[in-house]
């Protein structure tokens, strides 16, 4: 598919074969146009950022691919297959994703928001759930350990038992990425995994990326830190105002000048500052 | 904050009791509570007990404490006269809230005391369908002021094979049978009305009413030229009024009570159609007319005219008299004698004997051959335990209440 | 029929009016603090007994039989013992729950709504059942001429059409152009922000309970004038026509309450008339009607966008 | 009850600080609690009514004379006398853990106790002269008692308040079988207690109202007193450790219940009828409290399950000249139930919220107007369908009574063992779905409907399977109602009998699976209990309903869930030292 679609820019490098690819998403709200005309191609194993000043439309384009919101025009396709405009069967398909602001179920403990996660790979039809019967009890017990297994995995399993809402922001953070796991998604969209953390809670999750990426799934990662991003991305996309701006790899993108005057609308070296700046407080 | 409350709250609660304080009832205490221990009357021999089923709270409440303060008023009465020799007579009423499930718990609760002697109630026929069973296991009398489904006597093939259900239950208020048909004859025949609408509000009482007045206004050559339905809570009836005003009808029809009856006759008149309205004995109250009866409306009722009942004045005088809170409303009359019909016969039983549980049998053949100068007129009752009293009177809104059409008491005759 | 369904849309037009009225309280209401207020049809109720308790209990016998006295006493009476109660229901019963999960003050509204309607039942002399109302206007019927009959329509529904219509263009004008109205639609916009420009919301929140009660007692006593009597189940089915007519028009929206309550009283009286069923199933009509609104266009006559409430 | 009600669970890590005035006093705690027990005391010994008012027909019974014996302690006295040295010894033995709440909570029960007592003497005698001096008589027991009460609840503020107390190892399973088996038995004791306290109410017993409030009064600060130290939350982790066993004793201990004082017809018709009420809630329960979707015309399930049981019942007014057999009647009512309910919850497909509660709603009206109106001939209109015979096997009637041996059964009490075993399987059908994927589902719903989408869950079959179950579970109730009742009529189907069953799910605790249990008992037996209050039976429904999602909004068994979200900061975890600005970020997102 990355044949078929030619990247503006710079050569990516090509870790796998390609999975998810968007085809000239426009998003409309009214007079409002928040995405228009954005191509890209991500390939298995690959990392990548998408960053843009606010409101560049970067977590409407989230939307756009997981069939929260149905593009005003273009297309997105899984593996070369159009995908649903329907949130529940894209993630039966295999993209998950995780929110902003996070939206964990708050009064469910937190094994329990892993389970529902595994909501679309349990063979748990409403009889089975009636009866519980033997069948039953063996997807449930396949469930629970999966489950632990993916706590562990987050580094969450002492709090396996605690309410989501109950737990401490950063873990919350990485609650909602294991409930993402438990998808089994081919595709990880992860919108601001570390607003809010700190640098070590940063450190760890960009390390809980890579472990994620290691397993064989492909991430995309949406981040206002832009040092994260640089040191996390196979590739980074940068979008204002709706458009791609610029797409390369972390270098071609930070030393790209368009891309810093568009960013922070100030000359380079200013905006160089600033960057650092926004590092130490989150 | 929440401390200031609490003293607010604490503070409203002990000025009412504060209100009420300062001395107590004591002396009017002793005497009272159930009217019964004092006086001269021996009741050496305990006390019995009168039950009612009826609904004293909720939307119906109006009708069902009328019932409640009316049986009250006949055993306070009995007592004063030491009706039953040796005994004192209770009453005891409970709610069932207009709801059959509610009723049959009132019923078995009543059921399961020894000296309940009889129950009188229930107002809806619907509430009547699960006490019926109930009272029967016990053998106990029922006696209804204000059942008016023929079923309840004959069987629910009552036009065809009626059958009696129950040989316990008894009822003073005239079927549907009786009453819609005589309004009819009344109507169709006498007052010459040949186009008439016929209204209900959906419930038993009214349904059935106008169901059976249709049928006998048809049979004896009127058009029933509309057949429409109000609802419970309707208010403003202008959408049925202008249904019917289309089809110039000269007389309207209307089975249900006067709370909606009395409005219904405003609008009509209102609406330009200055036709009399006619109804059964739900509509005969004081509050029809200034509800917004008209003169010239029409009601039947059961048994002979106030006037020419003595009895009739003297319940309404000493219902007066009692001073209760609430109107004796449409079956007051007809509870009074329903109580009544209950104490006689446990009177005549216990003329020679004391009271058991197997007495029961005896009060419902004693109820059975009940013959009795009621409020209501003449009662006794037939083997389906319907009244015998078919007289019925038209009464017509003469000023501002009702008043009896000369020379038109008399029985249905088919 | 013409005289017939000309009556028809006249009968809708008068029953619309008064629905209209009550509407604008839940309208106004669930704009401000989404809620659904419940117990608005009862204010409505205790609105026309605080006319009655006016005319029964405090006016000088005088002036009773002289309407155009009488009248506007009612008036204030009713709308001042509706505002009142709607005050204290608010402050006891709903602002507590301010921030209580979604389904709180839904279920308090409805426990308010019982308690009311009891609290009547038991308390008011006579209310258990229904009680006469001063007939406070000319009365008589204006017997409109139209080919092959006539179209009677009561001088007192024409003044509940009048009425609705003067009060509906005084609240719209209230709300655009006073600095009151503004805090309001401010509020109703974002209540953070608005506190934060220097709103107390509690005070607008207030205010549209005060507005929403006035024009309910108003429409209390005036219904009661019209039908000559009043009840306690007055508000029970009135309140949920009007809320109907509230989500038809387009819920927040002052214009579309008052348009709901006429399409309302139209598809009740012309679906009475027309339908199958005929009057027995009217009311049915109206509760077809709301759940295709809702399903189909949440949004309403006058809505602006779909609000998708969660 | 009121004890429970006033004490929030809120656990506070140590001893809470005496608050404002009531710090000044701390030294004088042991004092206060030592004075108030021992008032108590005197008050229970003193007179308590300055008359002896004969109020109702029955000379040698109905007398308010037993408030009048100057040493007669039976009744609330005896439990104040209880109370009174239960708190004496405590304000001296400093080893009890918990010591102040469960002073507090005795103190809540005297206060109860004496204001019922003393308010009931209080407008029957006419005034304050009743309890305290008038005509030359004094009885000054409920003010002395109500002073006790007080003063101990001061003390138990003043001495500061610690956490619940918290005890019992794990037992071993035989051990714990064994004392389960005996809290079990004690339960259904106290269940007949409570239905049977100041006996059946009537003429002949016009003060039984009185005498069950106070019980009731006394029984609150007891359960409140038990949960502080620790009591109730052993046995509950008893009774979660060996959860098979302990339903499968709680079925038995409810079908005993006919065996017990309560074994009357009129208990068991009213235990019927809170059984159909129950069983219908527990489905409420489904889309309520699991799901989340508000349901305002629920009965209409439980009507459709009655109608489609009297068509089919045989009664003369029936549509069909068919009998079914009663289980298979059963299945059908609850089929026919089952799509109706999927076709009231499809607009939750486009509907939300608010808006889907009037919508159910709506369909509730139309299903009491549609029966009112006799639509085809289905329904018996205005005049219901009367004389559906009831259920019988092996030749049986359920409405009989019945002997077996030496053991007889009052009437009503089979048609008690049905509603109890239909309740069962519907509780453990709740309880199944609620621990299942779907369960999961319904709640994931309730929390956040977009991520329970982003989840891959069909939120628009899951929400309808919701409605089509719990609708199911109530037609399931409504075959059983037609039967019992004998009579199937729309005036039962109102939409205040659907405020009602929300109100139970409510009172109970919503998700919760004893909670609709436990809420339609209430609202039923209460009434029951205070029919001489009938007047404001309505009146102090609407008020309780206020007032309980004002002060309790989850309910008296509150769901572990719901729990958490009312008291945030139970067992907080522990901190991994680098929650930074976490708090605040929460609040803001």
């Amino acid at each position: 598919m990355s044949g078929k679609h030619a990247a503006p820019e710079a050569p990516r490098a090509a870790i796998g074969q390609s999975i998810l690819s968007a085809e000239g998403v426009t998003m409309q709200f009214g007079g409002l146009r928040a995405l228009n005309d954005v191509s890209f191609g991500l390939s298995e194993g690959e990392i990548i950022g998408l960053i843009g000043p606010n409101g560049a439309g970067k977590t409407t384009f989230f939307n756009c691919l997981t069939g929260l919101y149905a593009p005003t025009s273009g297309s997105v396709a899984l593996r070369g297959t159009p995908l649903p405009q329907d949130p529940a069967k894209v993630t039966d398909r295999g993209i998950a994703r995780t929110f902003q602001n996070i939206r964990l179920f708050p009064s469910m403990t937190a094994e329990e928001n892993v389970l529902v996660g595994r909501h679309v790979r349990m063979k748990q039809g409403p009889l089975s759930s009636l009866l519980h019967g033997p069948a039953f009890k063996r997807s449930e017990a396949e469930a629970r350990s999966r489950t632990a297994e993916l706590l562990e995995f987050v580094g969450l399993s002492r709090f396996s038992d605690e309410l989501a809402r109950n737990l401490p922001y950063g873990d919350q953070r990485r609650l909602e990425i294991a409930r993402a796991l438990a998808t089994e998604p081919s595709v990880l969209l992860l919108d601001e995994p570390t607003a809010g953390m700190n640098a070590q809670e940063t450190e760890a999750t960009r390390q809980l990326i890579f472990k994620i990426r290691d397993l064989g799934t492909s991430v995309v990662v949406i981040e206002h830190d832009t040092k994260f991003i640089f040191t996390l991305c196979d590739r980074v996309l940068v979008l204002v105002q709706g458009e791609l701006l610029v797409e390369g790899t972390p270098d071609e993108v930070r030393g790209d000048p368009r891309v810093v005057e568009a960013y922070l609308g100030a000359p380079p070296d200013e905006v160089e500052h600033q960057i650092h700046a926004a590092e130490e407080t989150p | 904050m929440t401390r200031r409350r609490t003293i607010i709250t604490a503070a409203i609660l002990a000025g009412t009791l504060g209100l009420t304080a300062c001395g107590t009832n004591r002396e009017e205490g002793e005497g009272e509570g159930g009217g019964t221990t004092a006086g001269a009357c021996d009741t050496s021999k305990g006390t019995l007990i009168i039950g009612m089923v009826a609904p004293l709270s909720g939307g119906l409440s109006a009708l069902g404490l009328g019932m409640r303060n009316s049986a009250q008023l006949a055993v306070d009465q009995a007592n004063e006269a030491c009706k039953v020799p040796g005994y004192a007579l209770a009453f005891q009423p409970e709610d069932d809230q207009a709801n059959p499930q509610i009723a049959s718990q009132a019923a078995t609760k009543l059921a399961s005391d020894e000296n309940i002697v009889g129950v009188v109630g229930t107002l809806n026929s619907s509430t009547s369908q699960t006490v019926q069973p109930i009272l029967n296991q016990e053998g106990i009398v029922q006696v209804s002021p204000a059942n008016t489904g023929p079923a309840l006597t004959m069987g629910e093939n009552f036009a065809t094979a009626p059958e009696r259900p129950f040989d316990n239950y008894f009822r003073v208020s005239t079927t549907d049978l009786v009453q819609g048909p005589f309004a009819a004859n009344y109507l169709v025949e006498k007052s010459g009305k040949k186009a008439i609408a016929v209204i209900d509000d959906g419930k038993t009482y009214g349904a059935n009413l106008a169901e059976q007045f249709a049928q006998q206004a048809t049979k004896k050559g009127a058009q029933i030229v509309a057949r429409e339905k109000v609802g419970e809570r309707d208010t403003d009836f202008s959408g049925v009024i202008t249904t019917i005003r289309a089809l110039n009808p000269d007389a309207v029809y209307y089975g249900g009570e006067y709370p909606v009856a009395g409005p219904l006759s405003a609008q009509l008149a209102a609406a330009g159609l200055n036709i009399p309205l006619m109804g059964g004995d739900g509509i005969v109250d004081s509050t029809y007319v200034s509800l917004g009866g008209r003169p010239g409306d029409l009601a039947t009722s059961v048994g002979a005219p106030a006037e020419s009942l003595p009895s009739a004045k003297q319940f309404l005088d000493d219902y007066a008299a009692q001073n209760y809170t609430e109107e004796y409303s449409t079956y007051g009359a007809l509870t009074y004698d329903a109580t009544n019909v209950v104490i006689e016969a446990v009177a005549k039983v216990l003329a020679n004997g004391d009271y058991s549980a197997d007495k029961r049998a005896e009060i419902v053949a004693a109820v059975a051959d009940t013959n009795l100068q009621g409020a209501s007129g003449e009662i006794a009752f037939d083997e389906f335990g319907d009244t015998t009293n078919k007289v019925l009177t038209v009464y017509e809104v003469k000023g501002d209440s009702f008043a009896p059409v000369e020379g038109s008491t008399g029985a249905f005759e088919g | 029929m013409l005289s017939t369904l000309l009556s028809q849309i006249v009968n809708g037009l008068v029953t619309g009016a008064l629905i209209g009225l009550i509407a604008l309280g839940y309208t106004m209401v669930y704009g401000i603090i989404q809620l659904i207020n419940f117990a608005h049809g009862e204010i409505f109720m205790v609105g026309s007994y605080g006319g009655l308790a006016m005319f029964t209990y405090l006016m000088p016998t005088a002036i009773q039989n002289q309407w155009y006295f009488a009248l506007p006493l009612l008036l204030i009476a009713g709308a001042a013992v509706s505002v009142a109660v709607a005050v204290l229901m608010e402050r006891f019963a709903y602002r507590p729950l301010r921030n209580a999960p979604r389904l709180a003050p839904l279920i308090t509204a409805l426990g308010v709504s019982v308690a009311l309607q009891e609290a009547v039942r038991v308390f008011y002399p006579g209310a258990t059942a229904a009680l006469p109302f001063p007939k406070a206007f000319v009365e008589g019927t204006w017997e409109i001429p139209v080919p092959g009959g006539t179209v009677p329509l009561r001088w007192t529904g024409l003044l509940i059409i009048v009425t609705a219509l003067v009060l509906t263009f005084a609240l719209n004008t209230f709300v655009n152009n006073s600095r009151m109205g503004r805090a309001m639609r401010a509020t109703s916009q974002d209540r953070d922000v608005a506190r934060l420009m220097g709103i107390d919301p509690d005070r607008v929140i207030v205010l549209t309970f005060v507005l929403g009660a006035a024009l309910a007692g108003v429409a209390g006593v005036l219904n009661g004038v019209d039908l000559g009597f009043t009840n306690i189940d007055l508000g029970f089915q009135n309140g949920i026509f009007a809320f109907t007519a509230a989500v038809l028009g387009g819920i927040g929206s002052i214009k579309g309450a008052v348009a709901g309550g006429f399409a309302i009283g139209l598809v009740k009286a012309l679906g009475g008339q027309y339908l199958p069923g005929g009057t027995a199933y009217d009311y049915v009509w109206i509760f077809v009607v709301l759940i295709a609104v809702l399903v189909f266009r949440p949004q309403g006559f006058f809505g602006e966008t779909e609000r998708v409430r969660a | 009850m009121t004890a429970i009600e006033k004490d929030p669970v809120v656990e506070p890590a140590a001893v809470e600080a005496p608050r404002g005035r009531l710090a000044g006093l701390a030294p004088y705690a042991t004092a206060l609690r030592a004075a108030g027990g021992l008032l108590t005391v005197v008050g229970a010994y003193l007179p308590w009514a300055t008359f002896v008012l004969n109020d109702g027909p029955y000379p040698e019974k109905a007398t308010l004379e037993f408030f009048t014996a100057p040493l007669g302690v039976s009744g609330f006295r005896l439990h104040l006398l209880v109370f009174g040295i239960a708190a004496i010894v405590l304000a001296f033995v400093p080893a009890v853990p918990a010591r102040g709440r469960i002073l507090r909570a005795l103190g809540w029960g005297v206060v109860a106790v004496s204001v019922v007592n003393g308010m009931y003497i209080t407008t029957q005698g006419g005034g304050f002269g009743a309890i305290t001096a008038a005509d030359g008589a004094v009885a000054f027991g409920a003010i002395v008692a109500l002073i006790g009460g007080a003063v101990l609840l001061v003390g138990a503020f003043a001495g500061g308040l610690e956490g619940h107390a918290r005890w019992g190892r794990p037992l071993g399973r035989f051990v714990e079988w064994a004392l389960l088996l005996v809290i079990y038995a004690l339960l259904l004791l106290l269940v007949a207690a409570v239905l049977t306290s100041g006996g059946q109410g009537s003429v002949a017993n016009p003060y039984s109202g009185a005498v069950f409030l106070s019980f009731l009064g006394a029984l609150g600060g007891l359960l409140a007193a038990l949960h502080s130290a620790g009591v109730v939350t052993w046995v509950t982790g008893m009774s979660e450790r060996h959860r098979a066993y302990s339903a499968i004793v709680l079925l038995a201990v409810a079908l005993l219940l006919p065996l017990t004082a309560a074994g009357t017809q009129y208990w068991m018709t009213v235990a019927a009828n809170i059984g159909v009420y129950a069983a219908t809630a527990i489905g409420l329960n489904i889309v309520v409290g699991l799901a989340g979707l508000l349901d305002l015309g629920y009965v209409a399930f439980l009507g459709i399950g009655a109608v489609v049981a009297a068509n089919f019942s045989g009664a003369t007014a029936a549509r069909f000249d068919i009998v079914l057999p009663f289980p298979l009647v059963m299945v059908i009512s609850a089929v026919v139930a089952g799509i109706f309910g999927a076709i009231v919850g499809s607009p939750t497909l486009r509907v939300r919220g608010d808006y889907l509660a009037i919508v159910t709603l709506a369909f509730g009206e139309i299903f009491v107007r549609s029966s009112q109106n006799n639509i085809g001939g289905l329904t018996g209109g205005s005049n219901a369908i009367p004389g559906i015979p009831p259920v019988t096997a092996f030749g049986q009637p359920f409405n009989e009574s019945l002997t077996i041996g030496s053991v007889e059964l009052p009437a009503g009490a089979l048609y008690y063992f049905l509603i109890v075993v239909i309740v069962a399987a519907v509780m453990a059908v709740f309880g199944n779905l609620k621990n299942s994927r779907l369960g999961r589902a319904w709640i994931a719903i309730r929390e956040d409907e977009d991520a329970a989408r982003a989840m891959g869950i069909r939120t628009g079959p899951v929400k309808i399977l919701a409605f089509m179950i719990g609708a199911t579970l109530a037609g399931l109730a409504g075959a059983f109602f037609a039967h019992k009742t004998g009579t199937v009529s729309y005036e039962s189907f109102r939409f205040l009998e659907s405020v009602t069953l929300l109100a139970a799910v409510i009172l109970g605790g919503m998700g919760t699976i004893p909670g609709a249990v436990l809420g339609a008992s209430i609202l039923f037996v209460l009434p029951e209990k205070l029919r001489e209050f009938a007047d404001y039976r309505l009146l102090i429904f609407g008020i309780a309903l206020v007032l309980i999602m004002r002060f309790r909004p989850q309910g008296l068994v509150p769901d572990a869930h719901r729990r958490a979200e009312l008291a945030p900061q139970s067992e907080p975890p522990p901190p991994d030292g680098s929650t930074g600005p976490a708090a605040a970020k929460v609040a803001a997102s």
